[in-house]
């Protein structure tokens, strides 16, 4: 386990992460999140009135655009809308606000792989901003199986392309203010689920457990890291209400 | 119906009669004076020809890409510049995905003319064989905040896309002479393109029955104006295009008024982009050099292993530790400074400063390290960086207030190489400042 | 290239500061409540009003004002290589803008509240100034449709070529990479309301070539009246008065 | 399952807290009725939290999270500033920032009756009091108080409205006044209206008051209490 990436990272180590909401002023809710050279903008409008067609009016309903960096929108990018969406669908509370919509925008500012998780920390960040009520928040991560077998965390893309299998994760953050043991019992089972796993290529069972395990590791930090970056701003509300 | 009702963004009967009467006065809601321009930021990506632009609100981001293609029947030895504008509902909730609407296709078209038909590119040196290969750029202008005058902000990241943009050297070769080898950028530097000058669009509005002019129009601003007039100057006082697309009529001399006017905005924008431009080329020169310490990717965050708690913790208390500083010492520019030039300086400083701003640093050599640091940090995340680091330190202004000032700043202006690190964090911090207060001056009175 | 012989004159023999030959008619299209075709030389097109009329898609109804669409589209057969285009390409969508947005100003939209203008516009034959034949089109249509206006909008080009402003500039002309000034004015009010301008100019001669886009506008200006007078007259006839 | 209620509960208070954040766990609380303000949900025994921001509490029993957003939730009581998007026979239709948008009945003036219904012109900004606001229902709301005066409810003439988030309406509505606005209001003469909305309107003699008093708000959004006295003093010293 002890040998360096190419980038000189260990390999359950994350590159450098950064975090900020609230960037636009048009969007009702947004954030800017890297990792890495990684950077995603992702706005949020709503809940706007109204569902659009094919969607359950008695639930609050969610659309993702995705917008690459250059070009024309693709099939990559249709997956990954989609992806994101049932992602979100799942931390979001749908019956708050039933008929409604919230749009998610999504924009690429660069990519330098692991493009998939950062937008979906980038989406849950832009929410918190936005104030849609959510069960609980999401964190992503990305592991890789590389040509050794090694089970990689946060891949970038040359470590992308070098690889020979991938899997995206998003689990549920880890609760930090749980009340009592009962409840604490209750969140760590909840913690460990996942939200959504998306694999590409062939790995073994075994790797795909490694990266389970890998990933779940990261969940902790990440969330920590969440919590600290998406506070600043209520604590900064506070301290003028105060 | 009544969910386009519910979804629409409105103005007040209030709102619209004011920004006239204000106006009267020679008065803008935000602060500004008629002929103010706004604050220009003007950032760049990691990669060659992307850049960010933020004119006050308002937020635009460019990205140059390029491709061999045959060239135009017509045009044998010339490459193309394609422009893309779209309006992208991030920007404005009235703007949807799909087609462009007719906003977005003038905007584009306005760009367009203002840097083509003014040859501002030098599209003969993009020809690699005649009638067979040349290289066809595309400019992807996203618009990301819709804060009024879209034109100029986006023609501004157009400008700045394509002059730190870098096309990839190819030489002929092969058994025919005729197979085009392109070199990849570790083998062959990549080539800057031809820019004879910069076309700058300066749009005007005419609002109210008096048709009182303003340049920079806000996008409250925007909804009320009579008419729009969109100057593209060089600065040599050349007029590249203007479109003034109906509405409100006006009087001769007053547009020739703007266009005096425009020329000297264009005069001080040009040099804003240039310098924004020069400071980044200094960033990167710097980047080529520093690139052997092994990478600058640091971990914040090692998981499943010892230290990783230790070095969060350590991440977690400090910014707690910076909250109470600055809330008591009522975080001013004085302070800011101070604590900007101490996070270069010792080593929990710089710890903390990577948590902020992405930029890596815990790994050891500094000497080494800290300019590929800045340069890392001040590229990948100058957004990150500005308002995180805002929202950290709880000080005066939350980045959505950004109001004017009429001298613009751009952030990229001064780093020298040397004190890279220092100096792109003090502008920054500058910035933010003149950001906070709309009269900047009652705000350093403070000090 | 020389574009302005010696003695003055232009390729196709005009003067510098000479519009083309001028032609126009009224009440083209039966079907349509107004309509006009112009010509300036060899551009010739058509244009075709309807309304004021109920709102087609009640989510762009206007509750103060009418609602102005215009649609511009230049026919295959009008220009020398008869390329296909699509329908609804960039250039034409910014001349639709450019011309809905121009003709908006001169109608008094106001009196119309909760009701639709729609223009088409087609070039029939292109030889330079298309934008400005349109308009004057357009204005003689909603002329003829009756449709309220507070000025007549005409609209008139004018070029520098070997250091000489040029009116009214033609294909060849136009084509030569030079500028092409296209200005819009209410004559009666001598406000500019559409200016557009393409390549670089020196700004004291670009106030010249305006200057003499201005006055082209108000030659126009002087031959739609005529025109719309004899229409009018016509019409009196008809009617017996 | 010794573990202390009241103990982790305090301690939670005036915290952060995020959304899935556990706060209070009812088995532990029998006998006792608590009342969820915004950002709260009940998730079987536990009460779980949904909107990231500050755990308050309020004696006797009120919990809610407290945060600060662009748009707004309606709840019944809060005054807001509305805008007129269309009239129907029946009601006006109101814009307030909410999902929704929020019906005003004509009669819902002080007096009203079918005789005497006022005529509102699209984008009249109003200053009104939500009435009901239900889960799949358009929020309502009257511009007269409980007794059905005027109060100080209905249109607002003039003046300039402008956007800000929820938390800066709650600011600038806080008891005592704040320090922003009890400065600005020793040397300046301005009316204010400040909507939960989020919307804030402001009236005085001339536009440049407004404008400084309206920049002023809009920039004390972050600034701690004192640091809002220093920026007013500066602004106000600049124009003096």
């Amino acid at each position: 386990m002890d040998e360096k990436r190419e980038d000189g990272r260990a390999v359950t180590q994350l590159r450098p992460l950064s975090c900020t909401r609230n960037v636009l002023n048009r969007a009702h809710g947004s954030a800017s999140f890297s990792q890495g050279e990684t950077r995603i903008l992702a706005a949020v409008y709503g809940p706007k009135a109204g569902t659009k067609k094919n969607e359950n009016p008695e639930k609050a309903c969610i659309e993702v655009i995705w917008k690459p960096k250059s070009g024309q929108i693709g099939k990559a990018e249709k997956e990954y809308e989609m992806i994101v969406k049932r992602t979100l669908q799942n931390i979001c509370l749908l019956n708050v606000h039933p008929n409604t919509t919230t749009s998610i925008i999504i924009q690429v500012v660069n990519d330098d792989g692991s493009l998939l998780p950062c937008a979906i920390n980038a989406a849950c960040s832009a929410l918190v901003d936005a104030g849609i009520p959510l069960k609980y928040l999401a964190v992503a991560i990305s592991c890789c199986i590389s040509e050794n077998e090694d089970c990689i965390l946060d891949p970038n893309k040359l470590e992308e392309q070098k690889m020979k299998a991938l899997v995206y994760l998003v689990f549920r953050n880890s609760i930090m203010s749980v009340l009592d043991e009962e409840s604490t019992q209750v969140g760590e089972s909840i913690e460990n689920g996942i939200v959504t796993s998306v694999t590409h290529g062939v790995m073994t069972v075994n790797n795909y457990f490694q990266c389970m395990e890998q990933g779940r590791a990261a969940i902790k930090p990440l969330s920590d890291f969440l919590r600290k970056k998406l506070q600043s701003k209520v604590q900064s509300d506070v301290s003028v209400a105060g | 119906m009544e969910q386009r009702l519910a979804n629409a963004w409105r103005m007040t009967v209030n709102e619209k009669k004011f920004i006239e009467t204000a106006l009267l006065s020679d008065l803008r809601i935000d602060g500004r004076r008629p002929f103010d321009y706004r604050n220009l930021t003007i950032r760049f990506g990691r990669e060659d020809g992307s850049s960010e632009v933020q004119l006050g609100q308002t937020h635009v981001m460019g990205f140059v890409t390029s491709q061999l293609v045959q060239p135009y029947r017509d045009r044998p030895n010339e490459g193309t510049l394609a422009i893309y504008t779209e309006l992208s509902p991030m920007a404005d909730p009235s703007f949807e995905a799909g087609r462009p609407a007719e906003s977005a296709v003038e905007l584009g078209r306005i760009i367009d003319r203002g840097l083509r038909e003014s040859r501002a590119v030098d599209t003969e040196s993009l020809c690699v064989v005649a009638g067979k290969w040349v290289w066809s750029l595309r400019i992807d202008l996203h618009i990301l905040d819709n804060g009024g005058n879209l034109v100029d902000a986006a023609n501004i990241a157009a400008l700045a896309s394509l002059l730190t943009f870098r096309r990839p050297e190819c030489t002929l070769g092969g058994e025919d002479g005729q197979e085009v080898i392109i070199h990849a950028p570790e083998a062959r530097e990549a080539l800057p393109l031809t820019v004879h000058h910069l076309p700058i669009a300066i749009t005007f509005a005419f609002i109210g029955d008096e048709n009182t002019v303003v340049i920079d129009p806000s996008h409250f601003e925007e909804a009320v104006m009579g008419g729009r007039m969109t100057a593209t100057l060089n600065a040599n006082g050349d007029i590249c295009a203007v479109q003034k697309a109906g509405g409100e009529g006006v009087i001769q001399s007053v547009i020739m008024q703007c266009l005096r006017i425009a020329s000297v905005k264009a005069v001080d924008i040009t040099r804003k982009i240039e310098d924004a431009v020069k400071s980044n080329n200094t960033e990167r020169a710097l980047r080529k050099i520093k690139r052997h310490p092994p990478s600058a990717v640091v971990d914040v965050i090692k998981a499943g292993q010892k230290g990783a708690d230790n070095l969060l913790e350590e991440n977690m208390e400090k910014p707690k530790q910076e909250i109470e500083d600055t809330i008591v010492s009522q975080s001013d520019d004085m302070d800011i400074e101070t604590r900007s030039s101490n996070q270069n300086e010792s080593k929990p400083r710089i710890d903390k400063n990577t948590s902020f701003i992405g930029g890596p640093s815990s790994w050891d050599p500094y000497s080494k390290g800290v300019n590929v640091d800045e340069l890392k940090a001040s590229l990948a995340s100058r957004v990150a960086a500005l308002p995180s680091e805002k929202m950290d330190t709880a000080p005066p202004v939350e980045p959505r207030v950004t109001v004017t000032d009429p001298p613009l700043t751009s952030t990229n202006a001064a780093p020298s190489s040397e004190e890279n690190t220092g100096a792109g964090q003090q502008t920054n911090k500058e910035k933010t400042l003149k950001d906070a207060v709309k009269p900047k001056h009652k705000r350093k009175k403070k000090t | 290239m020389e574009y302005v012989s010696p003695e003055g004159l232009r390729l196709d023999g005009r003067r510098p500061m000479e519009t083309r030959q001028l032609r126009a008619e009224i009440g083209v299209v039966s079907r349509a409540d107004g309509s006009a075709v112009f010509e300036m030389g060899n551009t010739k097109v058509i244009a075709a009003v309807y309304g004021p009329r109920e709102v087609q898609n009640r989510s762009q109804q206007i509750n103060d004002k009418a609602l102005v669409l215009c649609e511009y589209s230049i026919a295959n057969f009008s220009t020398g290589d008869r390329m296909r285009k699509p329908k609804g390409d960039r250039l034409s969508m910014e001349i639709s803008l450019v011309i809905r947005q121009t003709m908006e100003e001169c109608i008094l939209t106001h009196l119309m509240p909760r009701s639709q203008i729609d223009i088409f516009v087609q070039v029939l034959q292109a030889d330079g100034g298309t934008r400005s034949a349109c308009i004057n089109a357009a204005t003689l249509a909603l002329a003829d449709a009756g449709i309220p206006m507070c000025d007549l909008v005409t609209s008139c080009s004018a070029g520098y070529l070997n250091s000489t402003p040029l009116l009214d500039l033609n294909y060849v002309e136009d084509s030569a990479g030079g500028p092409d000034v296209i200005v819009g004015i209410l004559p009666n009010l001598d406000k500019v309301t559409l200016l557009q301008m393409d390549a670089e100019l020196q700004m004291d001669t670009f106030e010249n070539v305006m200057q003499l886009a201005i006055e082209g506008c108000k030659a126009v200006a002087n031959y739609l009246r005529e025109i719309l007078l004899e229409h009018t007259k016509k019409l009196e006839s008809c009617r017996g008065v | 399952m010794e573990s202390k209620p009241s103990n982790s509960l305090s301690s939670l208070i005036d915290q952060q807290v995020f959304p899935g954040d556990v706060v209070l766990d009812l088995s532990k609380m029998a006998n006792q009725t608590i009342k969820l303000g915004s950002g709260l949900r009940q998730e079987g025994d536990a009460i779980s939290v949904m909107k990231a921001g500050k755990l308050r509490f309020a004696k006797p029993n009120k919990y809610w999270v407290e945060s600060s957003h662009k748009r707004y939730v309606p709840c019944a009581g809060d005054t807001v500033l509305g805008i007129v998007v269309d009239s129907k026979a029946d009601n006006f239709l109101v814009d307030i920032k909410s999902p929704t948008i929020a019906f005003l009945p004509v009669l819902a003036f002080e007096g009203g009756t079918r005789r005497n219904i006022p005529k509102f012109e699209v984008g009249t900004l109003l200053y009104a009091r939500v009435v009901k606001a239900n889960t799949g229902m358009n929020p309502e709301l009257a511009c007269m108080d409980a007794s059905g005066k005027a109060a100080e409810f209905g249109p607002l003439k003039d003046g300039y409205m402008f956007e800000s988030s929820t938390g800066l309406s709650r600011m600038l509505l806080n008891s005592p006044t704040c320090p922003l606005l009890e400065t600005l209001g020793k040397k300046l003469a301005f009316e204010i209206a400040v909507g939960l909305n989020g919307r804030v309107w402001v009236n005085a003699t001339s536009p440049s008051i407004i404008i400084l008093v309206a920049n002023s708000i809009m920039k004390s959004e972050s600034l701690s209490p004192v640091q809002q006295k220093i920026m007013v003093d500066n602004l106000l010293q600049r124009v003096q």
